[in-house]
């Protein structure tokens, strides 16, 4: 229903778009004993670190090639090399996970070529598995990059099962996209876990992510998903895989082990939590249970309560375009109007946007478009804009760097929808603006109290 | 290119830096360059360092020509305060795409500055260049010029594309960057004899406002600060300041000393952080001024001054005296800031871990440095085992680092205090020492301590006590096998900067039969790039006969020189 | 407590009560009282309803003397609004102990009103009188008198302890509180031919400044609004006006009846709910104050501003009408000011279901209130499956009811907008109706109803397929069975007040002959109340020869009168 | 090591306190098919009704015996007569649950004197429960109505059970305090459940009063604790007690039925959370799941990641003794001061608060005490003081009437208290000043700024 534009500026002002090699990197954190690689300057690195460090409140494993200027002329064949090796000695990781930037995508590095020169060189290193994706950072943005690092993994990792293998049917695999976070996984698994079916999370930052204390430190990740569990997905008896972004990697995972797939595109909101759920179901054979009949109940009666306040609302949102479809058709649902929507790249799912236009843009864009809503919704960047606007602001996506907690943020299922409602509403209504004796005509008041008056609305 | 390069080799042969002053030539120049470590690395790259150099400007748009992780990925995480216009929390980009790549960007950034200037209408626009424009062969000086003619308002090249090398020489090359096209291309509307510059001071939670106000007090004008809360009319008539305060790190040495070549104005290096260095930062100012002809009652008066806040601040550290008396505390920073804070410390009655120091002089700081400056590069690769067998080794109670080992310190529930950039409280001057005092206070008696040390009921040993019976079996693992004990210490990472290990210096002193810390560095390149671990070196040479014993079925390695 | 019996008495003879007039001598002495049911009764008491009627006096100290409950159970929970002192919003109570209660309160009264007067300093303190002082003898009057003179400030006794009766009898004794000792007490500084009070207002969600403006525009002063956004002195002054619109329910009637007899002002009950009503509003309150003396020229300008206000109202309810055409109101409430709402509700196109008016005449809103006022009462009893019923027969798209039967409307799953008291929302005037066709369009469109009706997918069928089936098989049962169909007509509540089934109104009219619904009150006190359902009652009689059948199997129940 | 103060005001200003009807009447709204009875003025319970409606955004059951000044002096056995004859025969209930108020304990109405003669006169009233607690509103506060009401209908309506007799070990009874909200039973139905444990909540608001759409309406209580299940309490292994309120409770349940109990103090915090889970190993015999270990390590990383904002700020709290018991000891653990406590009535435990003085008293006390906070701590009727004041508020307790969710505000156990961590210190990090020019030495600037100055502050 909405017009797909593109900014015509030259300039991006407040960049609402994040490089896709940390949409990589980030999928590789959701592997068991994995580090990343960024093949590129070490800046590349340096601030992907420092933005996830920020938002995520972890010690983030993250290397680089560490590409100098004389390097990148000549080509980084011996930087990819010593990098393995540098880690594989020092680290000891299981996968090396390694994604190209900028730099090295300009020069044109053939980094798979790379690859196996290395590994014919050194056999030592057979037990590392080594994986590359292309992430030119001057192409599609974060989520994409996420996107294609597990379509990779996926193809490169995944054990191939032929179509009448004996399958575990209570299990069940999870692609989730790069807009789910540690608690939205959580939850899932909760979900999965009432109904008697057992998740793996492809990749899985519940378990690498989100804030815990561990016994021990690696200097890799911790806790993802680990090797031998990537390459059995194929023996799980279905796949869910959750936003538009992760079709590829659900279709490539099919095809190379015949587990079925459903694909979600969102999982906020009433009626799809509503398919999950007659999904598990189904895939279990269980009845729902008592709780998660509960919840459903709660979130009805939370829509219900809530709904008074979203009626009428004018939202801005600034999300990647499955953050955005999930939230943008959330607050539809509500009744609230999406009146500005600026994305960061290109999605089949814009054009369907309940709103006039989806602007593939930045923040500048998006606080233009919002001067007259009700909320600003989009990730830390926007605090900004909220403060010049004196609109409330929800934080969403990543990076959140200004408060504590991204990582338990969790708005997927009836719990996590239910949740959003009441934290949605409760800022409408912390919001609210009482009447003063000139909110409705004030044009009758004196000249000089014109200001006050403006004020008063 | 050539202009870049000529740049660089210039910065890498700062008469100002005493570091290339005990370097050889060819010593210098390579020595800057610092040959990074693929798999190895950490830190920002050039363009950060310029970016962060100049970013605090606050009226200016600073936009960075490049496609969008340079900017997108890092933007409005810096903590400067600006006391005007908040334009440089603005991020500008040319987000340049694949059709840029092929067909060069230098049009989309030309337009881009014409963007900018139309709808924010600042003073002056800065463009920094970064790898993959470089790479393509837009040439930025040639758009900026031509942008600056046709719109009339300065726009800045900063030449420091990421590649070039560390986020130090990024910061260099801002600084040649605004001697070359900004500082003295306007007059201030007047001047007095009380103005000075302070250099690479970049307002971090508002900190130079615990001192501005006692300048203020002297009459003193900081005719600019750079690059701190400064307007680009600031930077543009900073030339006629009559003194200049070098603050912080050497990040911007080149434009102290070069202010002084060009326009006479001397400098000094000096810091807030401590009670005694602020004291004699605000007595090096005020004598340079008289120098440059104040009058010589400002001395007076600074004394004056300097008698109150000191007094202050001692009675206000004073209530802490009692509950921070022998606390010991583990400082842990690669920056030079830190050791200043020592004696305020000291004064509230904490000891440093790993110093017997008891008043704080120039040479006791020193040996602080010697002691611990080693470690501040390795603290973003301890594990918390390591960490914590650090502490417990130390006796620590609490440590003071920067932001990245935060995350580490905390998970191995040490209390943990930030002082790098990142954090949100401001420890200039006398109160920001003060408050520093308060803080560490707070840090330490937080009862959360306690309870996230205990064990789980559960969990039938706590985590120390898992990780001290490691380390016990490490240690008699190592005396029961020399042959590990070496291997394990040959292992050791003595450079870090070069990634040289211990082993490769052991072996090209006996080899060469080196005897001087020196020597060390031009065969194995240890030593060559911060510096820190030259006495390192020097104590390695002392002790060989300590380690240089023959051990049972081990071989000495090859000799392998870093790349 | 022989003044406050007089003082109900009094007010039960209210001449200015429609009600009261068509009652006989002895229906009027209990009429109102309102013999509560035991297990059956809802509705606050007669504190609450003083505290609601005066609490609006925004500079005056409320204080309430009695045990926690009655303040601090229900404190800050109203909308009204001031433009000046919020004191009216701070909560004061004596919040009386067990000792209190053995000793008498009268002294921690007083020093209440005390430290009141020496924290507060309002212009007058206002005391409650609750159940148990007045019980235990605590006499408010003489300790108002007494503080009165000891503080040289007014605090005034408002005697209408809960347990007296209903919420509306508050009011009205509220409104003799301040007959007795407030209004007449002060003089205005000035006075004009165009000052006029109004009473019954309280300013929820700040409506009266949807009024206001028109008022000021037209040069008529607001000199009183009893008492919303009123202060103590404009309340005490308001004698001085020269008319009187008297508002909303007829909760002070006795206010403005004895401001016209005291004080020879002129009133007229009017409303500023709906578009026509408030163009009316406005055209009595001009013709009184002419009539009075104002000039005649006032209503020229009086009507101009009606013609730009309606058309400014009409023009703006337009947007909505194609979307709300066709789309059926259901409006539940007891109060008088929806009915007056239906005009614009039309006028956007809506139906009101349960009538076929077209236009909105004085006497199709009487028809209205004839069809639907009854059910107001029973709103809150109703299960939602009841409710569905009865949405579905009357197949309404929305409902406009009060905020207690709020859950239960969204529980059915019905859009549903608050008209009642609780609401953030402001309805009045010209602009207030707008912004209710508004919220209207708002509810009913909100997807958020498309969803919670749709069953979940485990569900083998939605709560209404539940209830539909329900519903067909009890009329199934019925229909086979006359006699369950006779028990289940008898059993339905027809007075809800006295909470008097159709049985015993039945076997009251056949075995009394009675003739007229006034014979069934004085036999069974059904419509004895609120009188609402002395419609019903006449019905019931004249469809006689439909419900007087013999059934099969079926005694007549025993009469048996309420208690 | 707390001063109790017992305010020396003679007027209650901005009343903290609720009365002791009401906290019985809540009780009573925990048990299924239920119809909790004011013996008192219609407005006793219109009130009370306002409240609760206000606060859980539900329709409430709660009915009166309408008191009228005639039958209050007369005594109240007719009214109560009818009306529980009226609600017996319309809303026909399982159990009526009576509270006496003010008006009817200054008469001294002898409600037992009355059941017992309603009981005689009607036996058709036999099949449904009659529970009298007497409950003068000029005594105590809310929470001590909530426990006289758990401890008497234990007394009347569990059955006796000897000491030898066969339990469900599995099965554990909880005793919740009035502070619990349903939300806090869930996450507590949730742990418990994690170790194959059963909890039987004793009242159940979780099941009435969640917030959720029942398929169909009854006038009464629905989802509460049934009448059987209350009965069979003292087949329990053990019985969980949450604060000092419900020793009273416990303790009868130990006597009538002997299983033993537990009682906690409160459960937001780590070490209480340990505590509980402890318990929960050691009734089940099971491990601790990794689920739970989980959780820990997450509040561990919560209260790590979030001590920086606790420490040395001053916090005011108003609360009834067991919530101001749990949240001011909460706050002390992670470093903050409190500053300011007021409460509604005694308890053991104030005098144990770690802070100087504990003042039973107002909310004017409180505002008084906190205007040099940072952060306010109450119900909703703190919203005025925290306006004036200009400092964060936080709402908590019972009643939140201006905002959503209220019901399922969680703050127990490792995950509630994670989120606590979280949401204390985001309002913390909101709040928190810029640094100005003048910040440090504001008596620098003009004389004419120094307004400007002390706001910057």
């Amino acid at each position: 229903m909405a017009t797909v534009v593109h900014s015509k500026k030259s300039c991006a002002v407040n960049p609402l778009k994040m490089s896709q090699p940390i949409g990589s990197a980030l999928a590789y954190m959701g592997i068991n004993n994995c580090m990343p690689l960024f093949h590129g300057s070490q800046g590349c690195t340096s601030f992907g670190l420092v933005l996830f460090v920020r938002h995520f409140k972890e010690a983030i494993p993250l290397q680089t090639t560490a590409m100098s200027e004389v390097a990148t002329v000549l080509g980084g064949l011996d930087n990819v090399e010593q990098a393995i090796l540098t880690i594989a000695a020092k680290q000891k990781p299981s996968i090396i996970g390694i994604s190209s930037t900028g730099v090295t995508e300009t020069k044109g590095d053939d980094v798979d070529g790379y690859i196996k020169l290395i590994r014919e060189k050194h056999p030592e290193l057979d037990h590392i598995a080594l994986v590359y994706v292309s992430t030119p950072d001057f192409k599609d943005a974060f989520q994409d990059g996420w996107a294609k690092t597990v379509t990779k993994m996926i193809e490169q990792l995944v054990k191939p099962v032929p179509v009448d293998a004996v399958r575990n049917l209570k299990k069940v695999n999870i692609l989730p996209g790069a807009h789910l976070t540690p608690g939205d996984l959580d939850e899932l698994r909760d979900i999965l876990d009432a109904f008697g079916l057992e998740a793996a999370f492809m990749p899985d930052l519940s378990g690498s992510l989100d804030g815990h204390v561990p016994q021990d430190f690696t200097p890799t990740t911790i806790g993802g998903i680990t090797l031998e569990e990537i390459a059995s997905l194929g023996f799980s008896g279905h796949t869910i895989a959750i936003g538009e972004q992760m079709r590829d990697a659900a279709v490539a995972l099919e095809k190379l082990t015949h587990v079925p797939f459903t694909l979600f595109d969102r999982l906020t909101g009433l009626g799809v939590s509503d398919q999950l759920i007659a999904l598990c179901a189904k895939l279990s054979g269980n009845a729902v249970p008592n709780k998660i009949r509960r919840q459903r109940s709660q979130l009805v009666d939370a829509m219900l309560d809530g709904h008074f306040y979203f009626g009428g609302k004018k939202i801005a949102i600034g999300a990647e375009p499955d953050l955005l479809w999930a939230l943008g058709n959330w607050f539809t649902e509500l009744g609230a109007e999406i009146f500005a929507a600026v994305t960061t790249t290109a999605s089949p799912l814009l054009e369907r946007m309940a709103t006039e236009e989806v602007l593939i843009g930045d923040l500048e864009d998006l606080e233009a478009k919002a001067a007259t809503c009700d909320l600003l919704v989009t990730h830390s960047h926007g605090r900004q804009a909220a403060e010049r606007l004196k609109i409330p602001f929800y934080r969403i996506g990543i990076p959140m760097f200004d408060r504590l907690g991204a990582a338990h943020q969790t708005i997927v299922g009836y719990r996590g929808t239910r949740d959003l409602v009441f934290e949605i509403a409760n800022m409408f209504i912390a919001d609210a603006h009482e009447a003063h004796t000139d909110t409705w005509y004030p044009a009758m008041r004196q000249q000089e109290q014109v200001g006050v008056a403006a004020e008063a609305h | 290119m050539s202009s870049l390069s000529g740049k660089i080799q210039e910065v890498f042969n700062e008469p100002g830096c005493e570091k290339n002053q005990g370097k050889s030539d060819k010593e210098r120049k390579k020595g800057c360059t610092k040959q990074l470590q693929p798999g190895g690395a950490a830190g920002g790259c050039a363009f950060d360092g310029a970016k962060i150099a100049l970013q605090p400007i606050t009226d200016v748009a600073h936009l960075v020509h490049g496609p969008i992780a340079c900017e997108g990925n890092s933007w409005d995480n810096r903590g400067s305060k600006s006391s005007g216009s908040n334009l440089w929390r603005t991020g500008f980009t040319t987000d340049i795409n694949e059709t840029d790549v092929v067909f060069g960007g230098e049009k989309r950034l030309y337009k881009s500055v014409k963007e900018i200037i139309e709808k924010y209408d600042p003073p002056a626009v800065f463009v920094y260049q970064t790898c993959v424009p470089a790479m393509i062969g837009d040439d930025i000086d040639a758009v900026c010029k031509a942008a600056s003619q046709k719109f009339g308002k300065p726009v800045i090249p900063i030449n420091s594309p990421g590649f070039v090398g560390p986020k130090n020489l990024g910061n260099k090359l801002a600084g040649e960057a605004i001697l070359d096209h900004v500082i003295g291309t306007e007059e201030p509307e007047y001047t007095t004899p009380y103005d000075i510059n302070i250099i690479g001071e970049y307002n971090l939670s508002g900190e130079l406002w615990q001192v501005k106000p006692l300048l203020d007090e002297l009459g003193i004008r900081i005719l600019c600060c750079i690059s701190g809360d400064a307007k680009y009319h600031d930077v543009a008539s900073s030339h006629r300041a009559k003194a200049a305060m070098m603050v912080c790190s050497k990040s911007m040495i080149n434009i102290a000393r070069k202010m002084e070549d060009r326009y006479d104005i001397p400098f000094f290096e000096g810091s807030f952080y401590g009670i005694e260095d602020s004291s004699e930062a605000l007595r090096e100012i005020s004598r340079l001024l008289i120098e440059k002809g104040a009058p010589a009652e400002l001395m007076e008066r600074t004394e004056a001054l300097i008698a109150r806040e000191e007094a202050l601040a001692w009675a206000n550290i004073e209530p802490y005296k009692k509950r921070l008396t022998g606390k010991k505390v583990l400082l842990i920073t690669g920056g030079v800031k830190s050791w200043s804070v020592v004696a305020a410390l000291q004064e509230a009655g904490m000891e440093l871990v790993g110093t017997s120091v008891k008043k704080s002089t120039k040479e006791d700081k020193e040996r602080i440095k010697e002691l611990m400056g080693e470690d501040a590069h390795m603290i973003d690769d301890m594990s918390p085992r390591e960490m914590y067998k650090m502490l417990r080794d130390a006796q620590a109670d609490i440590m003071l680092s920067g932001g990245r080992s935060q995350f580490i310190a905390l998970k191995a529930k040490m209390p943990w205090l930030d002082i790098n950039q990142e954090r949100h409280h401001a420890y200039m001057g006398y109160v920001g020492m003060v408050e520093l005092v308060k803080e560490i206070d707070k840090a330490l008696y937080n009862p959360v301590w306690e309870q996230v040390r205990k064990r789980a009921p559960w969990d039938e040993q706590t985590w120390e006590d898992v990780a001290d019976a490691a380390i016990a079996a490490e240690a008699a693992a190592m005396a029961a096998d020399p042959a590990l004990a070496r291997d394990k210490r040959r292992a050791t990472t003595i450079c870090n900067c070069k990634n040289i290990s211990r082993g490769i210096i052991e072996d090209a002193i006996t080899e060469f039969g080196l005897t001087t810390a020196a020597l060390v560095s031009e065969k194995t390149l240890a030593g060559t790039g911060c510096g820190s671990c030259s006495d390192k070196l020097g104590k390695i040479i002392k002790t060989i006969d300590e380690w240089n014993q023959p051990v049972a079925g081990a071989e000495p390695s090859q000799t392998q020189h870093a790349a």
